[in-house]
Order: C-alpha cells, then structure tokens, then sequence
C-alpha cells in the first residue's frame, strides 16, 4: 500500500511561539493513528500543522508520495485531506445539508451516504448548524470531512464532550469508516482508553514530541504506560 | 546591546531617550533664522507651521495613542470659529483668542471623546467622521453666527500682547505662529517623553495589557484626546487670525484626509513627522497643484496608495523612520 | 485568611456554561494549582478573576473584600496580577520601559505628564533589581518584540510581578517556550517570593507537582475535586478525566 | 406626502444596490473600502459614454455598466486589495481615500468636472398619477430592478453552492480553507459581483444621486452608514437600512431642508455607539 502520510522535521506553532520542534511521523496507507496526550502537549498544533492552518517554521509534509508543504489549506483538503477540527467549528448559518453539499467532492462518500451513516442528520437536514446538539455537530463535522472523499481523515478530539451514549454511536461509526473501510485516519484524543480499540497504532506526545509509539493493542495491555505520559501524579517516575 | 547592571546605567539610557539630539536643536535654530532669511515664502511658512502645529496633534491621538480619526478638522474648525467670534464679540489679542479656543475645542474633545472611546478602529473612524459631518452641518446651518457657506469675516486682529501687530504683516505673523508652534510643540514633547506619554504607547501597543498592569485605558484615552483636541483648536484658530475669513472648508472631510496624509508622509509617534509632512505635502502642492487643480488630486491620490502599499516595508520612508529612532526616543528595533 | 475566594460563580454565553457554581478558595502563600482537561473552563476562570470577563452570576472576593463589580484595572490595583497564556507584552518598548512602567503604574504615577519617564531614581532602581531577578539584565534596552519567545516570556511575569500583587495568576508560564529555555521559566516561577499568593493554571504535571501545595481540578466549568498533591494522584476519578476510565472502574 | 415615500423608497433602493457589495467587503471580509463609491462612478460614468456618446441604448447600457465595474474591480482586487487584507485599518484607510482621489481625478480629467445625466428613453421619463400618489417613471424603474436585484441576491446567497460557500467562509474563514473552499477566490468573485452591483447602481442613479467626480467621497458617508446601521449579518440588514434612509432623506430634504444631514449624521453616531454591530444585527456578537 505505501505511506499515506509522511511528516518530516516539521517545526511549526504559532505567532512566534513554536510548539513543535521537531517532529517526523509516517503512517502507512489503510492505518490510523491514534494521538494521545494531555492537552497543551501539541496534539492539535500537529493536526492543524497537516491541514496548513499553522505557521510552519521548517520541515516537509507528503501526502500520498505528494509534497504538499507549499499548498494552501484548501489546496491541502482537495489534495485528500478532511479535517475534522477540534471545536467541531459547524458552519452557523448554513443548513445541515448546505454543510455538507458546500464542501462535497464527487466520490464514494456523498450526502446521502452520510445521511445513511447518521440517520440523526438526516432527520435534521434542514436546521442551521447553530441549532444542533453537541453530538449532532460532530456528526456533521465528521460527515462534513467524509464528503470531501479525503485519502487521510484528520479527526481533533471528536469525543470531547459528548454524552456517554453519543460517544458510543460515534465510536461505531468510526470503526465502520476505519476498520471496515480502511480510511486512513489520525485521531486525537485525551482520553485513551476509548479510542485505542479504534486505532492501529498510537503515539504520545509530550511537549511536542512523540515520547512513546507502539501498537494500539499493545499499549492497551500498558496501563502504567498510559499512567505515566496522560495520567496526574509522577508515576512514570517511579 | 549591553549589560545593564545598575540603577545609573538605566537611568542614564532612560534620560538619553528623552534627551534632545542636536538635529533638533539644528532644526529649530533653522526654523527660526527662516523667518528672517526667507521673507518671500512667509505665507507658504506660515500654512507650514499652522498645518505642523494640526499634524501634531493628530500624531498625539494616532501616533501614540493608536486612536484613528477622519475627522480631526471638527476640532480645527471649532477653534477657529470660536477664535473668531470671540475676537469679534470680546478682543481681538491673538493670545487671548488662542487660549479661548483651546479651552473651547478641548471641551468638545473631552465631551466626543466619550463616543469616541465606543468600539473598534472602524467604529471610531465612523464616530470621528460623523462628529465632524455634525459640525460642518452646524456650521452650515448656523449662519446667522458662522457666517454659512459665505464665511465669517471682519475678525479684529490687534497686536499680540498688545505689542507686535501681525494684521497684514507676513514676518511678524509667520514669526508669532512658529512661536506658538515652538512652545506648543515642547509641551508635547514633554507630555510623550513622560509616565503619561509612556502609558499612552503601552495602550496602543497593547491595551489589555495595559489594564492588566493597572491603568485605566479610557481615563487617559479621554484625557490625550482632549488635549489633542485642544492643539487642533489652536491651529484652526492661527489660521483664523492670519487669513481674512473662516469658512466651512475648515471642518471639510478634505482637511481632515490632508491632515492625516501630512502625518502619514512625515510619519507617526516622533511628532517631527507632522512638521516634515506637512512641509512636503504643501510645497508640493504649491508646484504641481499650479498645473491643475485635477493634477494635484491625482498624485497625491497615488502617492497614499504607494504610502499605503509599501508603509509597513518602510522602504519609500526609511529615512523618515531612522529620524524617528534618533529625535523621537525609541527603541531600536 | 483567604486570599481570594470565589461563591457560586458562574459564567454563561448562550447556552454554554463555561464555569458554573465554582466555588474556588485560595488561602494566603497558597501554592495553588488549577488543572483539568481542555475545555474545563480553566482560562475563562482567569478571565473572570481578573475582570476581562462579567460574571453571570456569584461574587469574586480579594482579600475578604467584595471585588465582583470592579474594573479590570481596579483589582490591579487592589493586589491582582497576571500572566497571560500567549505573551502579552509591550512590543515597541524596550523591557526597561516596560517593567518602569508597569512600577510607575503601580505607584499611581501615570498621570504625571511633566516629568521625565524614567527620572524617578528608586523606581529604575527596583526595575533593574527585578530585570536581574528574571534574567533580563542583558536585553534590557533591546526592542522587546525582536527578542527570542523565552525571554519574553520572563519579561511577561516580570510585568506581573512589577505590580507587587498579593495574588499572582499564572496561565500556563511555561507555554511555548522551547526546551533549551524552558528551565529558566521553572526557576523563575520556584523562586516566586513566598508572600505572594500563587494561582497556577499549567498542563505539565511536573510543573505541578513540582511546585503546588493545593491542587483544584476543574471539570466542564464545575469543581471536580481539590486536595493536597498527594490525594490528587492518587484519586481514581481523577485519573478518570484524564485517561477516559470509567470513574467508578 | 406619498410622493415622497415613493421617492424615497426609490432614493433608498438605489443606495442599497451600490451599497451591499460594501457590506460584504466591510462585513466580511473587514476591509474598510471608502473607495466603493469609486466603482459606482465608473459604471455611471461608462452608461454616460455609451448612452450619450455611442447611442446604445439605455438599457444595453446596464448591463454593460455592471460588467465595467465588476472587471475593474475584480482587477484591483487581485493586484491592490489582496494586499491589504490582513493590514490595519488605517492602512486601508489610507490606501483607499488614495484610490477615491485618483478617480475622481481621473474621471475629472477625461470627463470633465460638470454633473452628467443620462439620456433616457422618452418612455421613461415624466410621472404618471396613481391615485393621488404621483409615481415618476423613471423611478418605478428603479424600483423594479433594484427589487429584481434584491430577490436575485437571496437567492444565490440562499440557494446556490456558491451561496453557501460564500457563507461559509464568512462564518469561519479558517476552517472553510480547512475544508477545501478556496475563500480568496470566493471572496474576490463577491467583492467583483459587489463592484459590478456598485456600477450598476451607478448608472441607474446618475440622474438622481448627480453623477460628477466627487459623488465616491460625497456618498461615501451614505454608504458607510448604510452598512454601519443596517449591519453586516445580512442583506436584509443593509437593506432596511437604506430604505429608512432613503426615505429619511428625502423627507428631511422636503420637510427639514435645514436639518436633514444633522439629523442622520446624529442618528449615525447613535446608533454606533449603542449598538456597534449595527442596528439589524443579529443580537449576538461573535
């Protein structure tokens, strides 16, 4: 298959403040990523570093052989990327189907198949982004970035604040899209437990540099790994 | 860069900022022998100087305090009718007439200033502009006190202080309107050389900040906006005093553009740069507006776009900008 | 005696409830820390403390005295200060100008506008004590906007720390600073003088338990739990918030 | 009594179609653009040329003005505007009280410093009597095209891909980029479509907003307020507001002809500084 995703020395932040120093990631074509970390590590610095809405200090970014490093963000998501970003960030003033049609992309994924994902949407598909629930907006988000038909799927704490039952219906949809349908895919989030049965892999990063990687399974059967990198306390210390 | 290790060292670079350099001691010494070696350009010196004195204080409100306005002329115009009026309802002694207006045209500041202070840059461009349209409106509709569109003349002009008569005197005038230039502008540069001037900078490079370090933002906004007010007004008052009529065209939306075009040409925050714009803008207008009014219009339409296009690159003005670090006490980049 | 106390505060926009019923309590020389996950409501907290935001409802009270309604610049001067996640610093002044500044401010002389900035011999004096404290003694009459993020940094505690505050709020000091200059913030940040009431909003949990005595943990804008370091780590609904187990597994 | 509402309604619609392609440069895009008044005497001015001098007629005219506007616009867009985007206000300021000044000296220059009217067709001219309302051809037209344009506007902004685009990356510019729409090309295809609008307004008002060099700073303050009390959130915002102040200034001109620009320039600074999102705003701010 080859890589899908080749990052290399990238240094980026923001303003003048660098966040990233140094960081180099490859993922292979048909795998997902889990990113873990507290927050303020970078984890999102590196999401918005591949979509291009950062600024970059140095390093190379390949997608799919690809050098986009010099492309604009919209340049980027054509290239075959689909952002889904941390705050979900649903456009207000636009309808849910006017979400979705706005930014779609001939190609397998199409409004109709994410009304078919998430039968919730579809029963909504006239409302304006602003009068959606939490979980609605990330299905949206998450439908948003599947209609671009993208060869790597970015998603930035897709879980975060969502009730317990919503997380389940997401979490079922996510291993339909990468398991089932090998969507490369990065997926952020704080709290490990519930995505490393999603995930191939995972990496933690820790001040803007990937302190640990290992095989998702792997790293499920490590809980005092996890302790030490994401939990309070200084257990990896002892 | 050095070492700063003790209090006498940083009192010492400190001073050194507020220090006057000796082109500025050239400068004045320049400007005063011109009222006796140039006796053919007293009137161009004198527009000179009364425009200097308005540029100035359009820089203390934008130069140091960020504030934006596109209608600094309701404060210039103000002061000029007031100057007016009183010189032909009280006396005509200038210094006198000038002391009212500055009175007068600070209190329109501080009252405006509280519609002022409302909102983002472009609020404010809006809010000034509209006081200004306001007051050319009641300076239009008031006739029977300003005179309308014909103008209020037969201002009585005595001597100042009762003893130099400037009516119809080209040296005396231009000789008594760089004096109130001279002194004025030392008052300024004490006001931006001191604590005061220092937190209006701090305000302007970032106000929240600025609060979070304890100072009340709009207290001194209001207060430099005020004072900028009354400088406008002593302009427009010179000007009164030394033309034969007051006329809507000194609250006109073009003199409150030109103004900030003169500030811009000499540059802002080292208060030199009103003088220096103003002195460009008005002999360039005295050769290039005597082809055709069109003409004028045109080139210095161009010239703020290339000000604008290449202003942040500093390449047209960097000499304006070197000056600026060596008169004005700023930090070397 | 507390030092600043927070009673049923609450924060609304819109629908959304950033901080609700927080009723926070940091004792005097407290080494007080406040963490949680992202979107707990940390920094809106700070914001609301230091007056940039209104309260919906509840008191915020300084010292025992009732604060709520005042302006930001009022509760500097009743003893708040603060640093700021992403630098907020002067970047045309130099970090002399800057930190005299923020001492002549403190000392209630912004409004003299006939003397020399910088004429007044003990205020220079104590600027360039604090510049050496912080490490700034050699960049001093540089532009502050040219000088590297870790050195501003300093300067931006410096500022806080100029205003003489009883209560210090620190959001995340040693954000976005580069390792190499990393250890010079954490230095700075230990060596805080003892009198002065600390609140420390960081992610870097060996900052945190490298220099609190209390921690509070913030949950979707509510209190979660607060303690010595010790109960913290060793609380499994905390470790819950951070590693997504079920709390009661 | 009716007359003048009539007049007004006609007066304000006029101001709308050349102002609402400010609203989405200065709303949107926050670009401070005192020139837009600029764009409307070029369409003017061309509808002048063509109608007057060549003998097209009117109505090709239009067209045409739109198109003149929108190209030049689209032109400045791309070589002088773009650079000025993330630029300070006053810079805008500056750049684009510069580009009035060199048009107006310009048009000046080829054109000649005197008012310009339009030839119209005899059909449109005169005023005809319904019901005691007397009701000017002329303006009936006006009225009709800019309501034409009105509904043709929400629809695209409604209906079109373009439209939600174009919302979209109003709504969140950074992640609309984020998601593969290329926001400066949107925003320049508006501000071209906003220009082309301007021009056409321009042609359409030359007989009563009096066409001549100096209507882009004469009018630049109508259009100002338009945007400043009618909002930016909508074009039902700035459409409100144009009709109240079309109405509003013809009527003051009738009843008040001492008053009447005091009284909207007051109205003006009220309104910014209760209410600075505007007066039709949505409540909330951003």
């Amino acid at each position: 298959m080859g890589e899908i995703l080749r990052i290399e020395n990238l240094r980026a932040g923001y303003g003048e403040a660098v966040v990233l120093p140094d960081l180099s990631l490859t993922l292979e074509a048909g795998q997902s990523l889990a990113l873990l970390g507290r927050n303020g590590m970078g984890k999102t610095t590196l999401v918005n570093s591949i979509i291009g809405v950062t600024r970059r200090f140095g390093g190379k970014i390949i997608l799919d052989g690809k050098d986009i490093t010099a492309l604009r963000p919209d340049q980027r998501a054509l290239a075959g990327i689909g952002w889904v970003p941390q705050e979900r960030n649903i456009f207000k003033s636009l309808t849910v189907t006017e979400n979705l049609t706005a930014v779609a992309t001939d190609g397998k994924w199409n409004v109709e198949r994410v009304f078919q994902l998430f039968p919730r949407l579809a029963e909504r598909r006239f409302n304006l982004g602003n009068q959606l629930s939490g979980g609605e907006q990330q299905m949206l988000a998450l439908g948003r970035a599947l209609v671009l038909n993208p060869k790597l799927l970015l998603l930035d704490e897709p879980l975060e604040g969502l009730a317990p039952i919503i997380v389940d219906e997401l979490l079922a949809a996510f291993r339909r899209i990468i398991r089932d349908e090998k969507l490369s895919a990065i997926l952020v989030e704080q709290n490990a437990q519930k995505i490393l049965g999603v995930t191939d892999r995972a990496a933690i990063l820790e001040r803007g540099v990937i302190v640990h990687e290992a095989a998702s399974s792997e790293l499920r059967k490590q809980p005092e790994v996890l302790e030490g990198y994401l939990g309070v306390g200084k257990a990896k210390r002892t | 860069m050095h070492t700063i290790s003790t209090p006498q060292e940083a009192t010492q670079a400190l001073a050194k900022r507020r220090a006057w350099h000796w082109l500025e001691v050239v400068f004045w010494l320049a400007a005063a022998a011109s009222v006796f070696l140039l006796p053919s350009q007293h009137s161009l010196l004198t527009q000179i100087a009364i425009w200097s004195l308005f540029a100035i204080s359009l820089d203390l409100i934008l130069g140091y305090a960020g504030i934006v306005s596109l209608g600094h002329a309701a404060y210039f115009g103000f002061g000029a009718y007031v100057a007016a009026l009183f010189a032909i309802n009280y006396t005509g002694e200038p210094v006198t007439g000038l002391a009212v207006a500055a009175v007068a045209s600070g209190l329109l500041g501080l009252v405006t200033s509280l519609l002022v202070l409302r909102g983002s840059d472009l609020t404010r461009l809006m809010v000034t502009l509209g006081i200004a349209l306001v007051m050319y409106e009641l300076a239009n509709q008031m006739s029977w006190l300003t005179g309308g569109a014909d103008g209020l003349t037969g201002m009585p002009v005595d001597p100042v202080l009762g003893v130099l008569p400037i009516s119809f005197r080209p040296l005396n005038a231009y000789g008594y309107v760089l004096a109130v230039l001279f002194v004025l502008f030392v008052v300024a540069r004490r006001i931006v050389h001191s604590p005061f001037g220092m937190s209006l900078r701090a305000i302007k490079g970032n106000p929240l900040r600025a609060s979070q370090i304890g100072v009340p933002n709009n207290l001194r906004l209001i207060a430099v906006y005020s004072i900028a007010a009354a400088y406008a007004g002593i302009a427009g008052a010179l000007l009164a005093q030394t033309t034969p009529v007051v006329s809507l065209t000194y609250i006109d939306f073009q003199r409150s553009a030109d103004v900030l075009l003169m500030l811009i040409i000499g540059g802002t925050g080292y208060l030199y740069g009103g003088i220096i714009g103003s002195a460009l803008f008005l002999i360039a207008q005295k050769f290039i507006g005597n082809v055709t009014p069109q003409y004028w219009e045109f080139w210095i339409g161009f010239a703020l776009v290339v000000i604008a296009l290449f202003a942040r690159d500093r390449g047209v003005f960097s000499i304006f900008e070197r000056l600026r670090n060596i008169v004005g006490g700023k930090t070397k980049p | 005696m507390n030092a600043l106390e927070t009673i049923h505060l609450e924060k609304r926009f819109g629908g959304i409830v950033p901080t609700s019923d927080v009723n926070l309590v940091v004792r005097e020389g407290a080494r007080h820390a406040l963490i949680g996950p992202n979107g707990a409501g940390k920094t809106t907290l700070i914001n609301l403390l230091t007056g940039v935001l209104k309260p919906s409802k509840g008191r915020i009270k300084l010292g025992g005295e009732d604060i709520t309604v005042l302006k930001p610049h009022q509760r500097v001067a009743r003893g708040i200060s603060r640093t700021f996640q992403i630098n907020q610093v002067f970047g045309e002044l130099s970090p002399l100008e800057s930190i005299v500044f923020a001492i002549g401010e403190r000392e209630h002389l912004g409004t003299r506008f006939w003397r020399g900035f910088g004429s007044d011999d003990a205020i220079v004096a104590e600027a360039v004590a604090i510049a050496k404290q912080f490490g700034l003694s050699d960049v001093l009459t540089a532009q502050t906007a040219s000088l590297p993020y870790g050195k501003q940094r300093q300067l931006e505690i410096a500022l806080a720390i100029a205003g003489k505050p009883r209560v210090l709020l620190l959001d995340e000091p040693a954000a976005g600073v580069p390792e190499a200059e990393r250890h010079e913030i954490l230095e700075i940040v230990a060596a805080l003088p003892q009198d002065v009431t600390v609140l420390l909003i960081e992610h870097d949990m060996d900052i945190v338990f490298g220099f609190a005595d209390r921690i509070s943990v913030l949950v979707e804008g509510k209190l979660f739990v607060e303690g010595e370091p010790k109960e913290i780590e060793n609380d499994p609904r905390v470790r819950a918030v951070y590693l997504g187990e079920r709390a009661d597994g | 009594m009716l007359t003048i509402l009539f007049d007004g309604i006609a007066y304000g619609m006029l101001l709308f179609v050349i102002s609402c392609g400010l609203a989405v440069t200065l709303g949107l895009m926050n670009f401070v653009n005192l020139a837009h008044g600029a764009f409307a005497i070029l369409g003017g001015y061309c509808a002048y040329a063509l109608v007057n001098l060549y003998g097209v007629p009117f109505f090709a005219s239009l067209p045409v003005a739109f198109l003149f506007a929108a190209m030049i616009g689209l032109l400045a867009e791309r070589t002088l505007y773009v650079h000025f985007y993330n630029r300070s206000h006053l810079e805008q300021v500056l750049f684009t009280i510069g580009l009035v000044f060199m048009v107006s000296a310009l048009v000046d220059y080829f054109m000649g410093s005197q008012q310009r009217f339009i030839n119209l067709p005899p059909y449109l001219q005169g005023r005809f009597d319904f019901f005691g309302i007397g009701i000017g051809k002329y303006r009936l037209l006006i009225i009709f095209i800019c309501a034409l344009i009105l509904l043709v506007l929400q629809l695209i902004l409604g209906h079109t891909r373009f439209g939600s685009r174009l919302r979209a990356a109003v709504d969140d510019q950074r992640v609309a980029r984020g998601l593969g729409i290329n926001v400066n090309w949107v925003f320049a295809l508006t501000f071209a479509v906003g220009c082309g609008l301007a021009g056409l307004g321009g042609a359409l008002g030359a007989e009563i907003l009096s066409l001549e060099p100096h209507f882009p700073l004469k009018f630049m303050i109508y259009f100002l307020i338009v945007v400043s009390v009618g909002g930016t959130s909508s074009i039902t915002g700035p459409f409100l507001a144009s009709i109240l102040l079309g109405i509003g200034d013809v009527a003051g001109k009738y009843y008040a002809p001492r008053y009447g620009g005091f009284v909207i320039y007051t109205i003006m600074i009220v309104v910014l500084v209760l209410r600075p999102q505007g007066l039709f705003a949505r409540g909330q701010s951003k």
